[in-house]
């Protein structure tokens, strides 16, 4: 789960990381009277989840109020990436010296948290890796000991931090990692964290900042699970998160339900495979999770119906703990409630079969065809649509 | 022979009187696994399926001298499980929860790293030794005693190629479902490792998935230290970058874990790679 | 660094562990206010760093408010072991059930905290564990990993703790165990951690709370640190811990002035080895550290001359990062100030030994004596105070 | 031939800009001691006393391959220093400082038990090979080489000996100070092993005193593995139970760890136990 500029900037506030005042707006109005709270110049920064806002026109200076609106105006509704702005963040300017990198992510191959920094911030930091990677600093940090003191040390040396600000940078660098962990994060993330002058006195602040969260973990986050932003998210993958199933939009014709996230991809290989040479592919990635009873299924099936793409249903079911004849009840309960005549392809193999199968035939479902293998379903799928595109 | 678990292993089941617990217990026992208790805080004296519950696992290895248990617990209590098993001494611990968080499994793994343990999973399927021992939820009909080795990273996938190569009339020497999740305690090269010097395994099958660089290590180990031959299947060929695909650990991050990226690996190495889990027994052969 | 009662208890319940709600008490009348708040049986209590307070009379019920009065009167001022009673508890009283114990300690040779408990809570603990150490649970933890679940579970299951309580007792300990990390406890001990009865239903409190404190962590424990109840304390341990210097008084004749805590106990050893016959040994214990310079060598002399029983001073240096010519500035300067014609016995060897015997030398202090040898030394303090007993 | 450290060490001072740092690097250097440079935070790229200055260990590990580390940083950052020493792979660190919290130095230990790294101290006056290398705080003057090992808890005592030996014309091979901690880095068991396989070292001195069970523990080694004739001096016969006695790990618990424990086991192991310093070399002999 992401996080917004905003919402990281708040929680580093809260662990101690000196970060600017701002607020955020909704409406041109709000950011012209934020504008006018914090007075000078300001910034008005979209709030959207990808990267390349700057590029895209999503950040912009504003000397005074009436700019703010103006600003507010044309980035409130603006498209980046595929992503609408509905908010915009109005930060008070800063007079920056230089911009710095600092991160803590986790490494996964290394099975611990990595922490890096570099002396050349501001910029896309997977562009500085690219073509200067000697520039960032890496630091392991162990999972049982923590940040400790002289691996901040370290970074500090490394990246020539002006030995004044070795101290700030000591607890910024400590509160980044508390935040890190206390909020079960994969990503903390500022970037720049600046060297503002600010009466007459050099100060580290962290003008932007960048927070994901571990989904496994939001049990325990509970503040930071109502703090998810749904306004940005297609309302099936928000469907989906509700009824506890796995899916990712794709923008195929076939609508896929498997059960298993290894055979659930599998599924979506083999009828690309079979489709790609008449631009026929996947419609998504869903796996209803091991042992999936009738709601699952019938919430998995609605959610195949809402998307406008899908020209026919893909059901392939390994039953192991999934059992076949739950899977064939759960189908036919959403059918009832969710009427369609899109062709079905239904394999059901595993525990179970039989009843399932059986379940299946009686309901005489119309439009319907049954298949022995994965190659066969994903065959008969993609056939099902290249006739309807004739 | 077989790797892992065989007949003779005892088995203890964390989480046993819960809901998954009790099913998968039912059917480990109807598969002839030689389970010998089971574990559930607050629980112990009592009697589930005919096998006594104790309170901790410490209590139940004292009792029955299991050296294998399996973990159904959720996953907020999961990796305190994990660290329980690892405490009181469990040799093999495989763990079926899915969801556990990425920082509980950092614990873990360096806990693990220090104790004479093995752990299969998190958020796996558990292993089978066919006719021997099931240990997870694998369903036991799928597979068929053989010269096959089998080693995944997903659970109903390895049913497919498991089935498929059953379906064929090829048995399997044991069935690995090593996890879905970034941080493991077992890898493909551990399990690859012993089907290597397991006299009974002739051939072995690697079903892996995008995300990670496991199955491009796997190659590597392969080409350099097996003499058995190995067939692989990678699932995710047409997976998006940048989104987790069901699986914690199936991720394309930066361009990096494509499915693409690792067939080329594999080929390198002289893996013969399978279109679909149907072909893998015609490569096999 | 040792806690009171109140104070324990006041730290367990920030802590979240259920305590009575209790107030401590200066005079009788503060006594019997309090007593009359809390309504009901109350029970008072004297606030002294000692065991057995119980079998000294030092605890007692009360059951109205002029009881409570009488017995405050009774038990303050009393002298328990040593140890003058200046304030009281006043708890309200229970309705106990049954008594358990429960503790967390350091185990030094096993390098990692231990927790220890028992059913048989409320007696003394030592004596349990002499006469049926099988009821005492013990566990030991992970000092990275910290208490875990199932060690809790462990222990309850152990101690045979009725399953309706085990939440309550989960609860409990790992809120010790918090308290006793973010404390940098040496001890925290509930005893007895009572099953009480409170409106009809079972709750487990702590109606007893003893914790240590590491003295080597009190700077970072500000707010522990000013809890320390000085009143308890002979003055010249405090004036000595103000100097930062070792201190232990003992009941002999011989002050030692020493530099190093193992030649401070040789030197202690010695003088006992010598004089044990004529009932002659040292006054103390007392180590300047190394590197002392001349202030701590002044206040070192002023606490030993602060004791009545003083009859000789052993001065006893083994100059390594010590010098001597420092020490025996120090000597002048402190003689100077506190006059004294106790006779004194100095030995000063090792870095700059030349340097400072000159200094004494030069002094032409009355009633001084060199010796080269710790041997020497130990023996002559011995004969000054022998013929002064005659 | 001696112990733990010759003419060869390469010396790293950790704390050598700060007061005690700074006047016992001067001493160490004008005893001979190998000092490649030191460590101060914030300091990287100054000199002191001739010697280059570093930000962090592993920089100064890097450009002076170090094998040996002294720290003198105050309390509240020792046990950092010392992770610090480790994690760069420092082979033997000894530690001065005094007053560590305790709390700290089981994650050290814990930490260092892991690691390839010998940790001597904390709160130890460091160690001496004659006429070769010191490192900590012992003054040099007190020892001459010669056949005997010395190994102490306690500071200014271990001198006493020392010095009482040199006095009597008996040299050491090296003296060891383990610290008067209760939690440390090498304990006297370590120290008399290395004893017992140095070829130099004929004769053993041990210093013991209150508290723990160090001695005891060590006169069941010498009983059991050494051969070389070992005299030890416990000090604190008359301190009073339940006080420390200004080491942290001086104290008598519970009627354990009393100077006539400890003295009872050496006799039992047929170790010769002194009255008093000077007593030593006459039972040597």
């Amino acid at each position: 789960m992401d996080l917004h500029e905003y919402q990281a900037k708040r929680r580093f506030h809260k662990f101690g990381i000196p970060v600017p005042l701002g607020k955020v707006a909704y409406t041109p109005d709000e950011a012209a009277t934020i504008a006018q709270e914090l007075g000078g110049l300001v910034v008005v920064k979209a709030q959207v989840f990808t990267g390349g806002r700057g590029k895209a026109g999503g950040v912009k200076l504003a000397k005074n109020p009436d700019e703010a609106r103006t600003h507010a105006e044309a980035i409130l509704g603006m498209d980046i990436k595929g992503h609408k702005v509905h908010k915009v963040l109005i930060d008070p300017g800063a007079n920056i010296k230089k911009e710095l990198y600092l991160s803590i992510t986790n490494d996964r191959a290394a099975r611990r948290p990595l922490l890096m920094c570099s002396a050349e911030g501001g910029m896309d930091i997977e562009e500085v890796n690219r073509t200067m990677p000697e520039k960032i600093v890496r630091i392991h940090i162990d999972p049982l000991l923590g940040l400790r003191g002289y691996q901040i040390v370290e970074v500090a040396s490394q990246i020539d931090l002006p030995r004044h600000l070795w101290r700030q940078f000591n607890k910024i660098c400590r509160a980044l990692y508390e935040c890190f962990t206390q909020s079960d994060a994969t990503l903390c993330e500022i970037n720049p964290l600046a060297i503002v002058e600010e009466n007459g006195e050099e100060i580290l602040k962290a003008l932007d900042g960048k927070m994901s969260i571990d989904d496994n973990a939001l049990f325990r986050q509970k503040e930071l699970a109502d703090e998810r932003d749904t306004s940005a998210e297609p309302p099936e993958e928000i469907q989906a998160r509700e009824a506890d199933l796995s899916y990712v939009k794709l923008d195929g014709q076939i609508g896929c339900m498997v059960n298993g996230a290894g055979l659930a991809m599998a599924t979506m290989d083999m009828t690309g495979h079979f489709g790609e040479a008449y631009g026929i592919g996947p419609a998504n990635f869903l796996d209803i999770g091991g042992g999936a009873g009738p709601e699952k299924v019938a919430a998995a099936l609605r959610i195949i119906l809402a998307d406008p793409n899908v020209k026919a249903i893909l059901i392939n079911i390994f039953g192991g703990i999934t059992r076949c004849d739950d899977v064939a009840r759960g189908l036919l309960t959403a059918l009832d409630e969710v009427k369609t005549d899109l062709p079905l392809v239904i394999r059901l193999v595993g525990t179970n079969q039989e009843e399932g199968l059986k379940i299946i035939e009686e309901a005489n479902l119309p439009n319907t065809q049954g298949a022995r293998t994965l190659y066969e379903a994903a065959q008969k799928a993609v056939e099902i649509v290249r006739e309807g595109m004739n | 022979m077989a790797i892992l678990i065989d007949k003779d292993t005892r088995l203890l089941v964390q989480g046993i009187t819960g809901k998954q617990g009790m099913f998968h217990t039912q059917q480990m026992i109807e598969y002839g696994t030689n389970v010998v208790g089971g574990v559930t805080p607050g629980k112990g004296g009592e009697w589930v399926l005919g096998k006594p519950v104790f309170d901790t696992v410490a209590r139940a290895k004292e009792a029955t001298d299991a050296n294998c248990s399996v973990i159904y617990v959720p996953p907020p209590f999961a990796a305190d499980a994990i660290l329980e098993a690892i405490d009181a001494g469990i040799e093999l611990i495989v763990c079926i929860t899915e969801g556990i968080p990425i920082a509980d499994m950092m614990v873990v793994r360096k806990y693990l790293d220090q104790s004479n343990s093995r752990l299969l999973g998190p958020n796996c399927p558990g292993l089978l030794t066919p006719g021997q021992s099931k240990v997870g939820i694998m369903p036991g009909f799928i597979a068929t005693p053989g010269n096959v080795g089998v080693v995944s990273r997903s659970g109903t996938l390895t049913y497919e190629a498991v089935f498929a190569l059953t379906e064929r009339g090829i048995g399997q020497t044991t069935c690995v479902g090593i996890g879905g999740d970034p941080i493991n305690g077992t890898s493909f090269i551990d399990v690859l490792e012993m089907f290597e010097a397991d006299p009974l395994t002739e051939k072995v099958v690697l079903i892996g998935e995008i995300g990670g660089d496991g199955e491009e290590r796997a190659a590597e180990y392969i080409q350099k230290h097996m003499t058995k031959p190995v067939v692989a299947f990678i699932a995710g060929q047409r997976a998006p970058e940048g989104r987790t695909m069901g699986h914690a650990g199936a991720l394309i991050e930066g361009g990096s874990g494509t499915a693409a990226g690792k067939i080329a690996a594999f080929e390198k190495a002289g893996v013969r790679v399978a279109e679909y889990p149907e072909q893998i027994p015609d490569l096999l052969s």
